[in-house]
């Protein structure tokens, strides 16, 4: 369970910082129309900063959760 | 009074078809969908024009809430085609400049110190000005003294108020290209100096003058180079004759370093090789100018014996179908243009055959020499000349058949040197030699052939021991152009041209004018005004000459009042135009035309006959029910209301509120080209090749004792000597001249948009001679200047900056800079070149004219 | 037990004379830190002496941004130091493990600051770029990857790290003992928990690195993507920065170490085979470093390009010179230092902590130099050649960071043991 | 939709700086910016000296560097060519600055208020026109534009933000031209549609030999340069302009 929870923690925070960064950010390329300006959902950085954190934040959950089989 | 841009164009459209290609020029054309949308805020456009520059441009202020917030081009105007320089731009400034003078200013501490000031009512000022004024009027002579800087519009309300004062009248052109008028005046009597056809001109000699960015010749700047971009599109080579290359040098094909001050000696070598290629054209010298006319031993003219009353008979020419000499107005005769004859048992030449001889020692090597130019350089130009002419042809314009000499020559200020008035002849008979005068494509000067007072008075100069304050009509400088800088050399040199005390003036009004800040010599200037009792200035801004020595500033307004009216031609249009106040006066300014209404008023000389009313009606031609009420006071509006309907135009006034501008159509061949006159040029004929009256009044003042500095230049034909600058020791190795830079020149207004662009003062200088003398790029240096004729030495601190279009023997310093002291802006700016140049003797033309060249050194500060 | 009265280790908690005078000093330094750049807030970046490129002949990023590249290169040594300790078990490494992470946190709160410090609109610059950042933009790289990112990163590793030290001083009554308590987070020193922490730790570091290489490249990007700036553009830029980074970096912990082991005592605890480790690491980076320098030398030298050419010639004779020439003696005499450590085999900490000093020193003026002259020397267009000098405002904001820094630091070392204990 | 752009003929250009002017009170820009700049050069030593003028408003770059490294998109390419800075979006990092090649940023180091040539505070002058700091003010510059309806008009705006020439946007919405090449005299700065065949640039292009700035950078300019020659290491600039505010 711990060891699931932080691995998708991983996953999920690569997943948040690969679809934020290429998805839901202003479109990667060389800028020719507003459309290179404005991110697509607004936010996007701050979800890709998120996903950075939820990477770290993995080792604390796989830290500092208390194991199952222990109790 | 006001319009919003789409009623502008709107009215303007019913105008005239001249708007539709007017627009074009503006840009109207939609260049998006959402096109004309509808403004929020209540916006207007008012037609006016520019204030700063000579030509008054068109201008549409754009006032947004009762407030200008810009200035752009009035697109119907012919001057600028709905186009403005950086100075009619950035003069937005200048109505809200919070240095202006806002109130009357009365001084409260003592002269030539700067000033301070308290604030006056109008009444206080105008009335302490009155009552000096009438004081000094009263004794009469040059007691009272009135002068103005540029004369914006046309000058009618100056001319009623010099006329119902009495005032004595200086000017300021002396310092400009007076010695250039004087030469054309004599020489083909009209008061105007020299530039091309554009729309026909295929070969242009830019002599001395910016035809890019400078001022001056009848345009501020913005025809001309409009002009020129046309020309060179159609073709035209243009060569640039100039010490130093200004921003012309881009348009040229050539460019010739001249040597300053040399330019007479090209112009003669110029003549010489055109002689010599024998691309003259004969049958224009026969027929138009004294060149045929016989020239006697004594160089004066053979002339008929006099009939009844006449002091003189009419000169002599001779008839090759008679073979007797005949006076030259006689019918039906054939005068040759050449040659010996014996007349009356005496050998006789014609002035062209004296010319030749005269041009023979100007070989372009000579000329080389004189002037630091190559020989080649002359041969190839008059070459170019001659062929381009091609004297011979002729073309068909509007039915007329002309003569077709597409090479014309442009000068202004370069007419400002020691030999200002014989260069300009000189440059002037080149063009005459090629029968380029009045030619279509050919020499022009004035926008009509209309017969200037002096070509009469010339015929006869007056050399006499009475004379006044500029020495008029004197022994000095029989012909004169009043130049201020001489007057104060008189008032401080008085016994040595025979004047005392009685000339000195009392009271002086300076308008729009600032003789310690735009006039060489600065020293003479400011040691004349500390003799001057009263001075009272009439300005926007307080200039270097009120800060010292004003007793009275009174505040003029800039650009928002009634002012003209305004010549809008481009010289092939005629069009008229008024200055219409955007807005009111900001602070407690007024209307020049007010301010001079109220001082006459104050003065007691505003109604009657000959009061100042009578004379604007007078110069104005408001006659009948058009004429003001003699009795009553005017409003400045009504003024030019009734100016207007003597014009015929529906509205009065409304109508240039409305439009802007009035446009009369093309100006008609018939009045453009002299040879499409009923009387070829006007009359004015002949034309004065050889100078026979110069030779009378130098032959007059060696009569009456002066001395060979004065009439050493009064010479039937132009004659090459060597410059009195030129006599300075060598160590003054470098000719320092001044130059208007286009962010400057004539802008008399402190515009910080444009100081910005041009902050401080500093001396060009060529890098190779800047290197021989260890100075480097941006190093601050001292520019020394030397008189030869007294030995004074000035000098002056300024940064050098390196220049390759420059001569390496000349070094040349930027105008304007400094003028107005009490500016924020203005500090700092660095000294004026005029603070090194020289009057009087040796540094003034034998008109009298200012010359702007010295002898300096330059050395690492 | 713990008996009751035992002190904390590593002086926590105690307030000496001399951490008194030295955190009043820092204090000092923030304060006029603070001053200068509220005197920025109210006048505009006016108070500073950058200005624009064209005609204004200046330079848009001054002190500032060389600052934030530099205190980025600082935390890159700590974290790398402390990862590669655990990644390559480098045990008697161990001590400086726990000033490594601080150093590295601090710098990069400092790096960061100095991005708001630069900004000409701080607080619109906080939303707009968590709202709007472009992932096109070099500075994307900067903002998220090397300065949240990392923070946040390194952030968790010190936390981890400390856990169990964190435990064994909430045993010790005091008024800190709730906030060990928060930080133990229930942390058992049982072999099961070592072992979880080591694996934690293991895959931090290994996931830590890789990002550094990243946040270090595109801080490198932020400069080498510009084709308009002369000396900018170039391969070199990312890798360069990322050796700059170690030499900085591990300077600065060689100097740090040797603070502490004097002012705590530790010559047992950090001995000379951990400068010996550091000496080395320093002198593979730094002889990397000279390597790509030559190499960029040679590549200007020989270029034609005269805005290259005006460039090398402002660093190498004009204005800039003496910055170069410092700057490279400040590398070469270090590097000579340490190939005589290695050679000989003698490590002396003198010379070590001299070193460690010149290189920070080489590694401030390099930085300068990376970011200034291609402003001021480096147009293609033909405008005057500018000039930039900072003004007191930078230079008193820059001391107020490092102010900043070092108070950050003393103030965790009176609340948190500065290495990791051994037992309470 | 239209593609703007810009050809410069410098055959015509007579280095008067009336566009600069022109632009500075149109665009009420502070002190010291001039988003418009005209270059006057020599090349070439005594007497084979030569003398010729650039202007040089932004570029508009179709491949723009400033564009590229914006953190937060404030600066923009907008559909019809022009780059855009919305200065409610800017930060100040001046990353586009340092990005640009041709120097045409300007950053508001002042309170702009503050950088009005004169004492706008003056109280004679306060009376009349109240406490307006630009007194010739132009009220289109603060209204939103495009159909992404941002605030890219004017300079001035704020302390702390990049700004630069916008082609004169707010006229253009008009149907104006930029105020550079309606006031310019010779009319050497022609501006249109470059996407349109038959607009005067696009045949002008046709006609005559052209170069942009840098071209080597790879930045496609949306401004072409007609006649001269692009500016080379032996143009020497005169007459130069460096103000600082």
């Amino acid at each position: 369970m711990r060891k699931t929870l932080s691995l998708s923690m991983v996953v999920l925070g690569f997943a948040l910082q690969a679809i934020s960064y290429f998805a839901l950010a202003a479109p990667l390329g060389t800028p020719t129309s507003p459309a290179y300006a404005d991110p697509r959902l607004p936010f996007a950085p701050l979800l890709f900063i998120v996903g950075v954190a939820l990477v770290f934040l993995a080792a604390v959950v796989y830290e500092l959760m208390p194991d199952k089989n222990a109790k | 009074m006001s319009l919003s841009r789409r009623d502008f164009l709107k009215v303007s459209g019913v105008t005239g078809g001249a708007l539709v290609a007017a627009s074009r020029l503006l840009r109207l054309e939609t260049l998006t969908a959402a096109g004309a949308e509808s403004l929020q805020v209540e916006e207007k456009y008012i037609p006016t024009t520019c204030w700063i520059g000579k030509q008054d441009c068109g201008m549409l202020a754009r006032v947004v809430n009762g407030r200008v917030v810009k200035l752009e081009g009035h697109p119907a105007n012919p001057r600028n085609n709905g186009t403005l320089c950086p100075k009619g731009v950035g003069q937005i400034m200048s109505f809200y400049d919070p240095n202006r003078v806002k109130t009357p200013l009365i001084r409260t501490n003592a002269k030539g110190v700067p000033g301070e000031w308290r604030k006056a009512s109008w009444d206080e000022a105008l009335s302490l000005v009155a009552k000096k004024m009438n004081a000094a009027r009263e004794k009469g002579g040059s007691k009272f003294v009135w002068q103005k800087g540029r004369s914006k519009a046309k000058k009618f309300y100056d001319k009623a108020f010099v006329a119902a004062s009495g005032a004595f009248k200086l000017h300021h052109g002396a310092f400009c290209s007076d010695a250039g008028y004087r030469a054309l005046e004599y020489t083909l009597g009209l008061h105007a100096v020299l530039h091309p056809d554009f729309k026909y001109t295929r070969y242009l000699l830019c002599w001395g003058w910016n035809v890019t960015n400078a001022g001056g010749n009848k345009f501020c700047w913005l025809t001309w180079p409009q002009k020129l971009v046309e020309a060179k599109e159609r073709g035209m080579k243009m060569v640039a004759i100039d010490p130093r290359q200004r921003s012309a040098a881009h348009f040229a094909d050539e460019w010739v370093p001249i040597k300053p001050g040399t330019d007479l000696a090209l112009a003669l070598a110029l003549c010489n090789q055109l002689i010599a290629n024998d691309t003259i054209d004969r049958e224009y010298l026969t027929k138009y100018t004294n060149a045929p006319f016989l020239v006697g031993p004594d160089g004066l003219f053979l002339r008929a014996e006099p009939e009844g009353e006449e002091e003189a008979g009419a000169p002599l020419v001779w008839d090759t179908v008679s073979g007797a000499a005949v006076p030259y107005t006689a019918e039906g005769i054939q005068p040759a243009l050449e040659g010996e004859y014996t007349v009356g048992g005496q050998r006789v030449k014609t002035a062209f055959e004296l010319f030749k001889a005269h041009v023979a020692e100007y070989t372009p090597e000579m000329a080389a020499e004189v002037c630091g130019i190559e020989a080649a350089q002359i041969e190839r130009m008059a070459r170019e000349i001659g062929e381009n002419a091609m004297i011979g042809s002729t073309i068909t314009l509007d039915g007329h058949t002309m003569p077709y000499r597409p090479v014309g020559i442009m000068a202004y200020h370069m007419a400002q040197q020691e030999l200002g008035f014989q260069a300009v002849r000189a440059m002037v008979m080149v063009m005459m030699l090629i029968g380029s005068i009045g030619a279509v494509g050919g020499q022009f000067s004035d926008f009509t052939w209309k017969e200037y007072k002096n070509w009469a008075k010339f015929e006869h100069l007056k050399v006499q021991d009475e004379t006044n304050l500029y020495l008029k009509d004197s022994k000095f400088f029989p012909i004169n152009s009043n130049n201020s800088s001489v007057v104060a050399h008189v008032i401080n040199n008085l016994s040595e041209y025979g004047l005392d005390d009685e000339v000195v003036p009392d009271v002086v009004i300076l308008h729009h004018v600032n003789p310690l800040g735009s006039f060489p010599d600065r020293n003479e200037n400011f040691e004349a005004y500390k003799k001057i009792g009263f001075v009272a200035a009439i300005d926007p801004w307080i200039s270097r000459t009120a800060d010292y020595f004003a007793d009275v500033i009174l505040p003029a307004a800039t650009i928002e009042k009634y002012e003209g009216p305004i010549s809008a031609s481009d010289f092939y249009t005629d069009a008229e135009t008024l200055r219409i106040p955007p807005m009111d006066p900001l602070f407690d300014s007024k209307g020049d035309i007010d301010i001079y209404i109220d001082l006459c008023e104050a003065a007691g000389i505003l109604y009657g006959e000959d009061g100042y009313i009578a004379q604007i009606n007078k110069q104005l031609k408001l006659e009948g029910e058009y004429a003001l009420p003699l009795d009553q006071k005017p409003e400045v509006r009504d003024i030019f209301d009734r100016y207007a309907r003597s014009k015929g135009l529906e509205g009065g006034i409304e109508f240039f509120e409305k439009n802007g501008v009035n446009i009369k159509g093309p100006a008609s061949v018939s009045k453009v080209y002299p040879y499409a006159m009923e009387e070829p040029f006007a009359g004015i004929l002949p034309h004065r090749f050889y100078g026979e009256s110069l030779l009378v009044a130098q032959n007059d003042m060696k009569a009456a004792g002066a001395d060979e500095i004065y009439w050493r230049d009064y010479t039937p034909f132009p004659t090459w000597r060597e410059l009195t600058a030129a006599q300075s020791p060598a160590e003054y190795d470098l000719n320092l001249i001044s130059y208007h830079m286009i962010e400057f020149k004539q802008s008399r207004t402190p515009v910080p948009l444009l100081i910005e662009m041009a902050p401080k003062v500093f001396v060009e200088i060529n890098p190779a001679t800047a290197r021989a003398k260890g100075i480097a790029d941006g190093d601050e240096v001292w520019v020394e200047s030397h008189n030869a004729i007294t030995g004074e030495t000035r000098k002056i601190k300024a940064v050098a900056r390196y220049r390759e279009g420059i001569r390496p023997d000349t070094v040349a310093m930027p105008h304007h800079y400094g003028e107005y002291v009490k500016h924020p802006w203005v500090k700092g700016q660095g000294p004026s070149p005029n603070e090194l140049f020289f009057t009087g003797e040796g540094y003034v033309a034998q008109t009298a004219d200012q010359t702007y060249l010295v002898r300096v050194k330059v050395t690492k500060a | 037990m713990a008996v009751q009265t035992q002190k904390l280790p590593y002086g926590i908690g105690r307030i000496s004379g001399g951490w008194l005078l030295a955190l009043l000093v820092a204090l000092v330094f923030t304060v006029f830190g603070g001053y200068a750049y509220a005197q920025q807030l109210i006048y505009g970046e006016v108070v500073t002496g950058m200005r624009d490129i064209g005609t204004m002949a200046g330079a848009p990023w001054g002190l500032y941004i060389a600052f934030v590249v530099y205190f980025e290169g600082v935390s890159f040594a700590g974290i790398a130091v402390a990862a590669l300790i655990r990644l390559l078990d480098l045990d008697h490494l161990k001590p400086i493990a726990r000033m490594a992470q601080v150093m590295t946190v601090i710098a990069l709160i400092l790096g960061g600051l100095g991005v708001i410090a630069d900004v000409g609109k701080p607080g619109r610059a906080f939303i707009n770029l968590l709202k709007y950042a472009r992932p096109g933009s070099p500075f994307f790289g900067t903002l998220t990857i090397a300065i949240l990112g990392f923070l946040f990163g390194a952030l968790v590793y010190l936390y981890l790290d400390g856990r169990r030290d964190a435990a064994l001083l909430a045993k010790v009554p005091g008024k800190f003992q709730g906030f060990y308590r928060w930080w133990a987070a229930g942390y058992q020193d049982t072999p099961e928990a070592r072992e979880r922490h080591e694996r934690a730790s293991f895959w931090l570091a290994l996931a830590i690195i890789p990002l550094l290489v990243v946040a270090h490249s595109t801080l490198g990007f932020v400069f080498g993507l510009q084709v308009g700036r002369p000396g900018w553009f170039g391969t070199l830029q990312a890798p360069g920065f990322l050796a700059m980074a170690g030499v900085s970096g591990l300077g600065h912990l060689i100097v740090l170490a040797a603070i502490l082991r004097k002012v705590y005592g530790l010559e047992e605890q950090i001995d000379i085979a951990v400068f010996r480790w550091l000496s080395n690491l320093l002198l593979i980076f730094t002889a990397v470093y000279v390597y790509f320098m030559v190499v960029e030398w040679l590549t200007s030298v020989y270029s034609a390009n005269t805005a290259e050419a005006q460039l090398l010639n402002a660093l190498l004779r004009g204005e800039y010179a003496w910055i170069f020439w410092l700057s490279v003696v400040s590398l070469l005499i270090p590097l000579v230092l340490l190939i005589g450590q290695f050679a000989t085999g003698k490590y002396r900490i003198g010379w070590l902590v001299f070193s460690g000093v010149l290189v920070n020193v080489a590694a401030i003026g390099k930085r300068f130099l990376v970011v200034v002259p291609s402003q001021t020397h480096g147009s293609l267009m033909p405008y005057v050649i500018g000039s930039y000098s900072p003004t007191w405002v930078e230079i008193g904001v820059v001391l107020g960071l490092m102010g900043l820094g070092a108070l950050l630091f003393m103030l965790f070392a009176k609340v948190f043991p500065i290495m990791e204990v051994e037992e309470v | 939709m239209a593609r703007y752009g810009m050809v410069i003929d410098l055959d015509k250009c007579t280095g008067c700086r009336a566009c600069m002017v022109a632009c500075k009170v149109e665009n009420n820009t502070p002190q010291g910016h001039f988003w418009m700049y005209v270059f006057r050069f020599e090349e070439g030593e005594y007497p084979n000296t030569r003398t010729w003028f650039m202007p040089r408003p932004c570029m508009h770059c179709d491949n723009a560097p400033c564009v590229k490294v914006c953190p937060v998109g404030a600066r923009y390419k907008r559909l019809d060519g022009l780059t855009a800075t919305d200065f409610d979006r800017c930060i100040g990092c001046r990353y586009c600055e340092v990005a640009c090649p041709y120097g045409v940023n300007y950053f508001n180091w002042k309170k702009p208020e503050g950088n009005y040539y004169l004492d706008w505070d003056d109280p004679d002058l306060a009376e009349i026109v109240g406490d307006e700091k630009v007194v010739y003010a132009n009220p289109d510059l603060d209204k939103a534009y495009g159909p992404e309806k941002r605030r890219i008009a004017g300079g001035g705006q704020a302390k702390g933000v990049m700004e630069k020439c916008t082609f004169c946007v707010h006229r253009l919405e008009k149907g104006l031209q930029p105020a550079c090449a309606a006031i310019c005299p010779t009319q050497a700065i022609k501006f249109g549609d470059l996407d349109d065949p038959e607009s005067e640039v696009s045949q002008l292009l046709r006609e005559k030999p052209h170069f942009r700035l840098l071209e080597e950078a790879g930045t496609s300019p949306r401004v072409f340069y007609i006649g001269q020659h692009a500016p080379n290491p032996s143009v020497r600039q005169i007459e130069e302009i460096t103000v600082k505010v």
